[in-house]
C-alpha cells in the first residue's frame, strides 16, 4: 500500500460558511501536498459531546491527524488524548483545546491582534469616540470571549470609545437580530455595534438597516465577505476585518501533516512552513499565529466576495 | 325548576307541531304501512379480529311502527347501528332504502339517506354549546357559506323547548348532567329530517320522568310516519313502545315476529336459548350486626349529611333519579371523592380513605357505574384485570407469580360463568356483560366485606342481569353485605332489603322493603313526597 | 363558553399590557407606538406558526417539525431566488406555501392512513426536515448578495407604517380566525379533539380532519419560511433551530389544551405575543440574557397552572342547584 | 349454544396463543435483525468496525442517553413524558461544577449529581401528579427553566477542575475495554428490566399505561407511582449527569443540548408505545444499540452529523410503519 496521509478537519459545527470555506483551504493543500486525503467532519450541534463521537469514530479509522476546532477546551482532551495515544497527530485550529489535549495549536492571528482589531475597526469611524456594543455568539464560545476580553484590555487606548453593553445572539438569526434591535432601542446614542461572529454581524446590519439607522450606526466585527458584500454596499457597515479562512484550513492541513509525517516536531521555537501563506513559529504556549486579520471595505469587497 | 312527574308534553318535530299526552296510542299499526318497509338489510355479515359480530342477518323497519331489536350483551346490535350508520362498512350483505340498494360508506352518507341514530354512548362534544351539538356537521350556512350562529342557536332552542326540555341551547354541554346529555343527543338526532330513527338503548341513563317523555316522543315519532328501530334490555318498556321484534343470538338472527302476539317468554327463550326464570332470585340471608356506618358524611357540592347503616347479610338499595349524587358519595366511601366532613366506621374501626387502595384495604369495594373508563384496564388482558387488586397476594415479595394470578383469575371468573376464549385475552375484546363480570370477579378476589354495586346492571342482558342478582344474593348469603346503587325500580324493588332514597345530594328517605310502594320511593325521589316515617 | 375564553384572552392581554406598562416605566422607548410594531412585527411568524400549531393541536395531535419544514421551505426559496432572481417573489410565496403544505401533507398522511402517534412522525420529520436542508444546500449559506432587491424588500414594504410581514401575519390570524368559527372545517378540528368517536358519528372523517391540520400547518410553516429567510436575509441550516418548542409554548400559553379541542385562535396569538414582549422587554430593561431561558420557563408553567384551573371551573354541582331550585 | 344451559362452569384456558411463537413475532425480534443487519453492513462498509476498541468506544455513543431511556421507558408506558431530561443533566453538572469550586470531593459530587436530578425530577413529578398538569408542556416548562437557572448561574463561564479520580465514572475501565458506564448501563438495565417485567410495580405501570382512572379504580395509587417515575426519571438523568460532566471534564450550560429527543426517540424506537400501555426494557436496549451502531457505522463513513440525524428520523418513522403496513398489506390479502 502506499503511504497517504488521511487528515481530519474537525469543525464545531457543520453548516457554516466559514468552516466551509477552511475545508477547501484544507483541499488545495492537499492537492498541493499530493499523498494526502482530507475527512472534513463535524457534528450537527456544536456542543463539545457531539464532538467527542466525531473524534471516537476518527480514531476508530486511524486516520493520521486531527485537525480540530473545539467546541470546549477541557471537555475534548480526553478523548484527544486518546487519539494521540493511538499515534494520531492532533492539533487545534481556529478555537483552541487546552495543551494537555493536542500537540500545537494555531490561531488565525494572535487573540490581541484580533481584540485590537475589532475595536479599531469602530474607532476607525469614529473621530469624536462614541458609545459602542458587542454583539457576540453563544455565551461558552471559548474564542470569542478570549477576543472580547483582550478587546476590553486595548479599550482605554482608544479615547472616547466606550463600552456600553455585550450580547449575546447565540448565533442565530433571528435571536442576533433581536438583541441587535435591543442595543439599538435601549442606546439611543449607540454607535457601533461590533459583531466578532459571521451570524451576528449579518443581523446587526440587518437590524440596523431595518431602523433606518445606516450612517448612524456602524457595523463591524469579524466577518466573511460574501456575506457581508451587501452591507458594505448599502452602508450599514463601513468595514469589518477577517483572517483568511481558506488560508487558515490550508495552514492547518500543512501543519497537521508536518507533524503526521513527522517533518517537524511540535515544540516552541519549531518553525512550520505553511506554503503559499510562508511559515508559523509555535511559541511558548504551544501556540502559533497565522497571520493579521485583514480588513474589508467599499475598495476590495467586491474582489473577495466572489472567492470566499 | 322541579320537573313535575306526568306533566303535558307539547312536542315538535320538524314541519309539524302538536299536543300530547303523555301515554301511547295503540293500534296505529294498519295494513298498508306493513307491507312497504322503508329500510331493508339482508344478509350482513361483519367480522372483527377474532370475532364474528354478525352472521347474515336480515332486518326489516317499517313507517310508522316501533321494531325492537332484542338480544344478550354482545349479540351484535350496536355493531348493526354502526353499519346502518356508516362507521362500520359491512363485510358482505345489502342495504335497500325504500327499495333502492344503497351503500353507506360515511356517518354522512347515511345521514343523506334519512338515517339517524341515537347511539349506545352518548357520543357528543362537552367543549361546545348545545346548540352545536345538535347542529354539528350540518348547521345553518348564511349566504357566504359560513355558519350561521344566529339561525343555529335560535332553531336549536326551538327544537329543545318543544321537546320539552328544559335547556338553554347556548350552554356548554360540560355543565350539563348525564340525562341531560342524551336529550342532547336526542336532539341532535331529531334535528335532522330523517326517515329511519335508531334509538340504541336510550333510556339506559335516563329517569323514570325523562323515560316517561321519551315514550311520548317516540310515539310521536311513529305518527309522522317514521321507523324506529328500538334497542333495549328492559322488557317491560320493549312491551310498552314496540310494534315488532327482532332477536339476535351471537350475531345471527334466530326470530322476529310481532309483539302483541309473543309471550316474554318465549322471546327470552330466543334470545338465551333457554329460559331465565327468576330475574330477581332474591333470597332472605340472616341479617347480621352493622358492618358499616356512615354519620353525617358531607362535601361541599355534591352531598350533604349522608348517614345510613349497613348490617352484615344485607342488601342496600340507592334509589334516587339519575345525577342525585348516589354516584358521589359511593365514590366517597371508596377514597375517590374527598368529603369534608362525616365519619365511615367500618367493624367498629372508623377509616378516613384517602383513595381507592385504602378502601379496599379496609374491605370496601366498589363496582363502578362507567364500566369501560373506569371498570375495566382496557389493554390488559383479563386475567392481569383481576389479579391488579391482589397483586400482593398473587406475589412472593412483590415478584409477580403468573400462575398463581392464572389460579386466581380462573377461580373467579369461571364462577361468574364468563364468556372468553381465553383468560389472556384483553378484556376490551368482550362484551359490555362479560366485561362486567371481569370487574366483579376482580373484587371478589380481594374478599371484601362491603361491595358497592353502582348501577350493576345498566346496559346488561336478561341472562346475565340474572346471574348478577343471583350473585348478590350469593354474596349476602356468604356474610358480605351490598350496597346497590340503581334507578332501575324493579331491580331496586325486587333485590334490596332496604332502600335508600336520595335527592339532590341528600337522603330523601330510608325504606324497609315490606309492602313497599313503588310510587313511594318515585314521588320521594321526584321531591313530590317526603317520607313521613 | 365564548365567554370564558373570552375571559382568558383578555386577561394574557392585560398582562402583556402591564409588562409593556412596566418595561416603559425604565426605557421610555419601549412603549412608543413605533417600537411596539417592530415588536409585533418581529413576534409575526411565531403568531403564524401558533395558528398553524393551534389546528394540529386541536386536534389531540401535535407537530414538532414546523421549525424544521421552515428551514428547509425557507433554504429551498433562497436557493431558488439566488438561481433564478427573474422568478417574481409572489410565485415564489406561492410555492413556498405549497412545499412547506407538502412537508406538512407527509406528516398528515403518516397519522392518517398509518395511525402513527402524531409525536412520534414529527420527532422523525423533525430531524429529517432539518437534515435535508443540509442535503440541499450542502451545508453553505445563501447570503444577502445572492438574493434579489425585491425578495428581501417584499417583507419590509410598508404600508400604513406597518411592514408587509406584519399585515401578512394579520391576514393570516384573520383567515385562521374566520376558518375556526364560521366554517365546518373549523369546528370539526375542535369536534375531532373534544371526542373523536362522537366526531366519527357526526360524519366527520377524523383521520383526514387531522391530514388537513397538518397541511395547513405545513403551509404556514412555509410561507414563514420565506419571511424568515426575506426578514434576516440569511438561509441555513440553523434558521429557526428550537422554534418548534416554542410555538408550543406559545399555544400553551394562549391557553390551547395539549389535551385537544379547547383553544382559540385569539389565545394562541396572544401567548405568542406574550412571548415576544417578553424576548424584546429584557434586553432592555437590562436583565442578563442568560436569565431569559428561566423566565421563559416559569412564564410556561404559570400559564399551564392558571390555565389547569381555568379548565377545571364548571362542570355541575348538585348542592348548589338543589339550593338555588 | 347447548352448553349454555349446562350448570357446570365452562372451563376457560390460561392463553390461546403459543408463546414461543408470539416472541418470534415480537418487536424484539424485529430490532434484534435490524440490528444484526447494521452490524454486518457495518463490518462491510468499514474495515475498522470490527475492533474491539472501536465496538467500545461505540459504547460511549449512547449509554448516557440510554441510562435514561430506561427510566423514560417506564414514565412513557405509564402514560407520561419528560422533556427535561436534557435541561435536568445541565442544571446537575452546573451545581456539581459549583461544588467543584468548593472543594467538594468526588463521593460529595456524585451525590449532588443525583440528589440534584431526583430533586428536578420529584419537581416534575409535583406540578404533575399535585397539581393534575399535563406532562408534556409542563416539561416544555421546566426545561426551559433547569437549562435557564444554569444559564443564568454560569453565563460564559464553564466549570473544570474536576478531581482526578471522578474522570473515573466517565472514562474510567472496568476491564480491558469494558468501561465503567458500560457496566453502569447494563447493570441498570437489568434493574429496570426486573422492575418492569417481573414486579408488581411494573404491571401496576403497564396497567396505568392502559386507563389511569380504572387502575386507580382498581386500588392503584396512581399518583404515587407516576410521582415515583418522575423521581426516577430525574435520579436517572443525575447518574446520566455524572456520567458524562466526569467524561467531559467540564461544564457548559449547554452541555447535553438536545438529547431529550434522541431519548424519546430510544425509547419509541424500542417499541414503548408514546401513548403509554405498552413497552419492554429489552426493546429500549437494542434501540440503543441500534442507535449506536447507525450513529458509529456513519460516522466510520464520515456521514456528516445531520445526514446521520435523517437517518436516525427514517429509522424511526420506517421502524414504527413497517409493521402497520405490513398487518394492512396482510388484511388487504385475506
Ligand atoms: N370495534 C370492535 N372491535 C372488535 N370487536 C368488536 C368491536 N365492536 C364490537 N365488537 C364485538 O362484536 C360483538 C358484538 O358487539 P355489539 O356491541 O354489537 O353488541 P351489542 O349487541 O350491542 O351488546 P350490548 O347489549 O352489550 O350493547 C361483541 O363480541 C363485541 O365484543
Ligand atoms: N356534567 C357532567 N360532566 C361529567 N361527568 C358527569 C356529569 N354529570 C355526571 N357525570 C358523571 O357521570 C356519572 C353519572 O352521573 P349522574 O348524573 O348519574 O350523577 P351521580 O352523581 O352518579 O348521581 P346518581 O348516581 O345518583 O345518578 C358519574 O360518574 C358522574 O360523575
Ligand atoms: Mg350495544
Ligand atoms: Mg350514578
Amino acid at each position: 500500500a502506499y503511504a497517504q496521509t488521511r487528515i481530519a478537519l474537525v469543525v464545531k459545527s457543520l453548516g457554516n460558511g466559514f468552516f466551509e470555506a477552511a475545508a477547501r483551504g484544507a483541499e488545495e493543500a492537499a492537492g498541493e501536498l499530493g499523498d494526502v486525503e482530507i475527512i472534513y467532519t463535524g457534528p450537527t450541534e456544536p456542543t463539545a459531546e457531539a464532538q467527542i463521537e466525531v473524534v471516537n469514530s476518527l480514531i476508530a479509522q486511524q486516520v493520521d491527524a486531527i485537525a480540530i476546532s473545539a467546541n470546549d477546551p477541557d471537555a475534548l482532551v480526553p478523548a484527544l488524548q486518546r487519539a494521540m495515544q493511538r499515534g494520531i497527530t492532533v492539533i487545534s485550529w481556529d478555537s483552541g483545546v487546552a495543551p494537555e489535549g493536542r500537540e500545537m495549536h494555531l490561531n488565525p492571528s494572535s487573540n490581541d491582534l484580533i481584540g485590537n482589531t475589532i475595536i479599531k475597526l469602530s474607532a476607525d469611524h469614529l473621530p469624536d469616540g462614541g458609545d459602542v456594543a458587542i454583539l457576540s455568539a453563544t455565551a461558552t464560545a471559548t474564542n470569542q470571549n478570549i477576543w472580547i476580553a483582550e478587546a476590553e484590555k486595548v479599550l482605554p487606548d482608544y479615547e472616547g470609545i466606550n463600552l456600553v453593553a455585550t450580547v449575546y445572539g447565540d448565533d442565530q438569526s433571528d435571536k442576533s437580530y433581536r438583541e441587535a434591535q435591543g442595543l439599538i432601542s435601549s442606546y439611543p446614542g449607540l454607535k457601533a455595534i461590533i459583531a466578532p461572529t459571521t451570524v451576528g454581524i449579518v443581523a446587526a446590519a440587518q437590524a440596523v438597516t431595518d431602523a433606518g439607522k445606516i450612517g448612524e450606526i456602524n457595523v463591524t466585527g469579524l466577518a466573511l465577505p460574501s456575506e457581508m458584500a451587501a452591507h458594505i454596499k448599502s452602508g450599514a457597515s463601513q468595514s469589518f476585518a477577517i483572517w483568511n479562512p481558506i488560508d487558515l484550513g490550508y495552514s492547518a492541513t500543512y501543519i497537521a501533516h508536518a507533524l503526521a509525517t513527522d517533518a517537524a516536531t511540535a515544540e516552541p521555537g519549531a518553525t512550520i512552513s505553511i506554503g503559499r501563506v510562508g511559515e508559523v513559529t509555535i511559541g511558548e504556549d504551544g501556540q502559533a499565529a497565522m497571520a493579521e486579520p485583514f480588513t474589508y471595505d467599499a475598495s476590495n469587497i467586491d474582489e473577495f466576495a466572489t472567492i470566499f | 325548576m322541579c320537573p313535575a312527574v306526568g306533566m303535558a308534553i307539547s312536542c315538535h318535530i320538524p314541519g309539524i307541531t302538536l299536543p300530547l299526552v303523555g301515554r301511547a296510542r295503540e293500534g296505529v299499526l294498519t295494513q298498508e304501512n306493513m307491507t312497504e318497509p322503508v329500510l331493508t338489510l339482508s344478509g350482513i355479515s361483519k367480522s372483527f379480529p377474532g370475532v364474528r359480530a354478525l352472521h347474515d342477518v336480515a332486518l326489516e323497519l317499517y313507517p310508522g311502527e316501533v321494531t325492537a331489536l332484542i338480544g344478550e350483551n354482545g349479540a351484535g346490535k350496536s355493531t348493526l347501528v354502526k353499519i346502518l350508520t356508516g362507521i362500520y362498512r359491512p363485510d358482505a350483505g345489502e342495504i335497500h332504502v325504500r327499495g333502492e340498494p344503497v351503500s353507506l360508506p360515511t356517518a354522512h352518507a347515511a345521514f343523506e339517506k334519512g338515517i339517524t341514530a341515537i347511539h349506545q354512548e352518548t357520543v357528543l362534544f362537552d367543549e361546545l354549546t348545545v346548540a352545536e351539538n345538535v347542529f354539528l356537521g350540518h348547521a345553518p350556512r348564511t349566504r357566504f357559506k359560513l355558519i350561521d350562529w344566529k339561525k343555529m342557536r335560535a332553531e336549536a332552542q326551538s327544537l329543545l323547548d318543544s321537546m320539552g326540555a328544559e335547556l338553554r341551547a347556548d350552554t356548554r354541554l360540560k355543565e350539563l348532567g348525564i340525562a341531560k346529555k342524551h336529550l342532547v343527543g336526542l336532539a341532535r338526532a331529531l334535528s335532522v329530517e330523517a326517515d329511519v330513527v335508531i334509538m340504541d338503548e336510550p333510556t339506559a341513563a335516563l329517569s323514570q320522568k325523562e323515560i316517561e317523555d321519551l315514550y311520548v316522543l317516540v310515539e310521536l315519532l311513529k305518527e309522522e310516519g317514521k321507523a324506529i328501530l328500538f334497542i333495549s334490555h328492559k322488557f317491560d318498556e320493549i312491551y310498552r313502545v314496540a310494534d315488532r321484534f327482532t332477536v339476535f343470538r351471537d350475531g345471527e338472527m334466530v326470530g322476529k315476529g310481532m309483539i302483541k302476539e309473543t309471550a316474554q317468554d318465549e322471546i327470552v327463550r330466543m334470545m338465551v336459548g333457554r329460559s331465565v326464570d327468576h330475574i330477581f332470585p332474591k333470597v332472605k340471608a340472616e341479617i347480621g350486626e352493622v358492618v358499616l356506618s356512615v354519620e353525617g358524611l358531607s362535601h361541599p357540592t355534591e352531598f350533604a349529611d349522608i348517614s345510613f347503616a349497613l348490617r352484615r347479610g344485607e342488601i342496600l338499595g340507592f334509589y334516587g333519579l339519575v345525577g342525585a349524587g348516589r354516584t358521589e358519595v359511593m365514590q366517597a366511601l371508596f377514597g375517590i371523592t374527598r368529603p369534608s366532613g362525616g365519619s365511615i366506621t367500618i367493624d367498629g374501626r372508623e377509616i378516613a380513605p384517602r383513595s381507592a387502595a385504602d378502601a379496599v384495604a379496609a374491605g370496601i369495594v366498589y363496582v363502578p357505574e362507567e364500566r369501560g373508563k373506569q371498570g375495566v384496564v382496557i389493554g390488559l388482558p383479563i386475567f392481569q384485570n383481576v389479579s391488579l387488586p391482589s397483586l400482593k397476594r398473587t406475589s412472593t415479595s412483590s415478584v409477580l407469580q403468573l400462575a398463581q394470578e392464572f389460579a386466581l383469575a380462573r377461580t373467579y371468573t369461571e364462577r361468574l360463568d364468563l364468556r372468553a376464549a381465553s383468560l389472556s385475552q384483553d378484556v376490551g375484546t368482550l362484551s359490555g356483560g362479560n366485561q362486567q363480570k371481569v370487574v366483579i370477579a376482580k373484587w371478589l378476589a380481594t374478599n371484601p366485606r362491603v361491595i358497592i354495586l353502582d348501577e350493576p346492571t345498566k346496559g346488561i342482558d336478561i341472562g346475565s342481569k340474572a346471574a348478577v342478582h343471583a350473585f348478590m344474593s350469593e354474596l349476602v348469603g356468604q356474610g358480605l353485605c351490598v350496597i346497590m346503587v340503581s334507578s332501575e325500580l324493579p331491580e331496586v324493588m325486587g333485590m334490596s332489603d332496604r332502600v335508600v332514597v336520595m335527592r339532590e345530594g341528600r337522603i330523601a328517605g330510608v325504606f324497609d322493603n315490606k309492602g313497599l310502594d313503588p310510587v313511594t320511593l318515585v314521588e320521594t325521589a321526584a321531591g313530590i313526597r317526603s317520607q313521613a316515617a | 363558553m365564548i365567554r370564558l375564553l373570552k375571559q382568558r384572552e383578555v386577561m394574557l392581554l392585560a398582562i402583556i399590557a402591564i409588562i409593556v406598562a412596566l418595561v416603559t416605566t425604565r426605557s421610555a422607548g419601549f412603549g412608543r407606538p413605533g417600537n411596539l410594531t417592530a415588536i409585533f412585527n418581529d413576534t409575526a411568524v411565531l403568531m403564524m406558526l401558533a395558528c398553524g400549531q393551534l389546528v394540529v393541536i386541536l386536534t389531540r395531535s401535535i407537530d414538532l417539525s414546523l421549525a424544521s419544514n421552515l428551514a428547509l421551505t425557507g433554504m429551498i426559496a433562497a436557493m431558488v431566488n439566488a438561481a433564478m432572481p427573474g422568478i417574481p417573489v409572489e410565485v415564489l410565496i406561492l410555492g413556498c406555501i405549497v412545499v412547506g403544505g407538502l412537508l406538512g401533507m407527509f406528516n398528515g398522511l403518516l397519522v392518517w392512513k398509518l395511525n402513527i402517534p402524531p409525536i412520534v412522525v414529527t420527532l422523525g420529520t423533525l430531524t429529517i426536515y432539518r437534515g435535508t436542508v443540509f442535503l440541499v444546500s450542502g451545508g453553505t449559506w445563501v447570503n444577502a448578495v445572492e438574493m434579489s432587491d425585491r425578495f428581501k424588500s417584499f417583507t419590509r414594504a410598508e404600508f400604513l407604517s406597518l411592514p408587509m410581514l406584519s399585515w401578512i401575519a394579520i391576514l393570516v390570524i384573520a383567515l385562521f380566525a374566520l376558518m375556526m368559527l364560521r366554517t365546518p372545517l373549523g369546528r370539526a378540528f375542535y369536534a375531532t379533539g373534544i371526542n373523536p368517536t362522537a366526531a366519527t358519528y357526526a360524519g366527520i372523517d377524523v383521520g383526514k380532519t387531522k391530514f388537513i391540520a397538518f397541511t395547513l400547518a405545513g403551509m404556514v410553516a412555509g410561507l414563514a419560511g420565506y419571511l424568515w429567510v426575506s426578514r434576516y436575509v440569511i438561509a441555513s441550516v440553523d434558521v429557526a433551530r428550537g422554534l418548534e418548542l416554542q410555538v408550543v409554548a406559545a399555544c400553551v400559553i394562549g391557553g390551547v389544551s395539549i389535551a385537544g379541542g379547547i383553544g382559540t385562535v385569539g389565545g394562541a396569538v396572544l401567548g405568542a405575543l406574550f412571548l415576544g414582549v417578553i424576548n424584546n422587554a429584557l434586553p432592555v430593561i437590562g436583565v442578563s440574557p442568560f436569565w431569559q431561558m428561566a423566565i421563559s420557563g416559569a412564564a410556561i408553567i404559570t400559564a399551564v397552572i392558571f390555565n389547569a384551573r381555568g379548565e377545571r371551573r364548571g362542570g355541575r354541582i348538585i348542592l348548589k342547584t338543589a339550593e338555588a331550585g | 349454544m347447548t352448553d349454555a344451559a349446562e350448570t357446570t362452569h365452562r372451563h376457560i384456558p390460561d392463553r390461546l396463543d403459543n408463546p414461543i411463537k408470539s416472541a418470534v413475532l415480537s418487536w424484539e425480534t424485529l430490532l434484534v435483525l435490524v440490528a444484526v443487519v447494521i452490524f454486518i453492513l457495518n463490518s462491510l462498509a468499514s474495515p475498522y468496525f470490527l475492533n474491539a476498541w472501536s465496538l467500545s468506544d461505540l459504547t460511549f455513543n449512547f449509554t448516557e442517553k440510554a441510562v435514561i431511556a430506561l427510566a423514560m421507558a417506564l414514565l412513557i408506558t405509564s402514560g407520561e413524558i419528560d422533556l427535561s431530561v436534557a435541561a435536568i443533566i445541565a442544571l446537575a453538572s452546573t451545581l456539581m461544577g459549583m461544588a467543584v469550586q468548593w472543594g467538594v470531593p468526588t463521593p460529595g459530587l456524585v451525590a449532588i449529581g443525583i440528589g440534584v436530578g431526583l430533586a428536578c425530577g420529584a419537581f416534575n413529578g409535583a406540578l404533575v401528579t399535585g397539581l393534575k398538569l399535563p406532562s408534556i408542556v409542563v416539561t416544555i416548562g421546566t426545561m426551559s427553566l433547569f437549562r435557564g437557572i444554569s444559564y443564568a448561574i454560569l453565563g460564559d463561564r464553564a466549570y473544570g477542575g474536576y478531581p482526578s479520580d471522578f474522570s473515573f465514572v466517565g472514562q474510567g475501565y472496568v476491564w480491558w475495554v469494558i468501561s465503567f458506564e458500560l457496566v453502569l448501563f447494563v447493570f441498570a438495565a437489568v434493574l429496570f428490566w426486573f422492575a418492569l417485567h417481573r414486579t408488581n410495580f411494573g404491571r401496576q405501570i403497564f396497567a396505568i399505561g392502559n386507563n389511569a382512572v380504572a387502575a386507580q379504580f382498581s386500588g392503584v395509587r396512581v399518583a404515587r407511582i407516576k410521582f415515583v417515575l418522575f423521581c426516577l426519571t430525574g435520579l436517572m438523568s443525575g447518574i446520566a449527569a455524572v456520567m458524562l460532566t466526569a467524561r467531559l471534564g467540564s461544564t457548559r450550560p449547554s452541555i447535553a443540548q438536545g438529547w431529550e429527543l434522541e431519548v424519546i426517540t430510544m425509547v419509541v424506537l424500542g417499541g414503548v408505545n408514546i401513548l403509554g400501555g405498552a413497552g419492554s426494557i429489552t426493546g429500549v436496549v437494542l434501540a440503543a444499540l441500534i442507535m449506536g451502531l447507525v450513529t458509529f457505522g456513519l460516522g466510520l463513513l464520515n456521514v456528516p452529523g445531520i445526514v446521520m440525524s435523517i437517518f436516525i428520523g427514517g429509522l424511526l418513522i420506517t421502524v414504527i410503519a413497517l409493521p402497520i403496513l405490513y398487518r394492512m398489506w396482510r388484511e388487504r390479502r385475506a
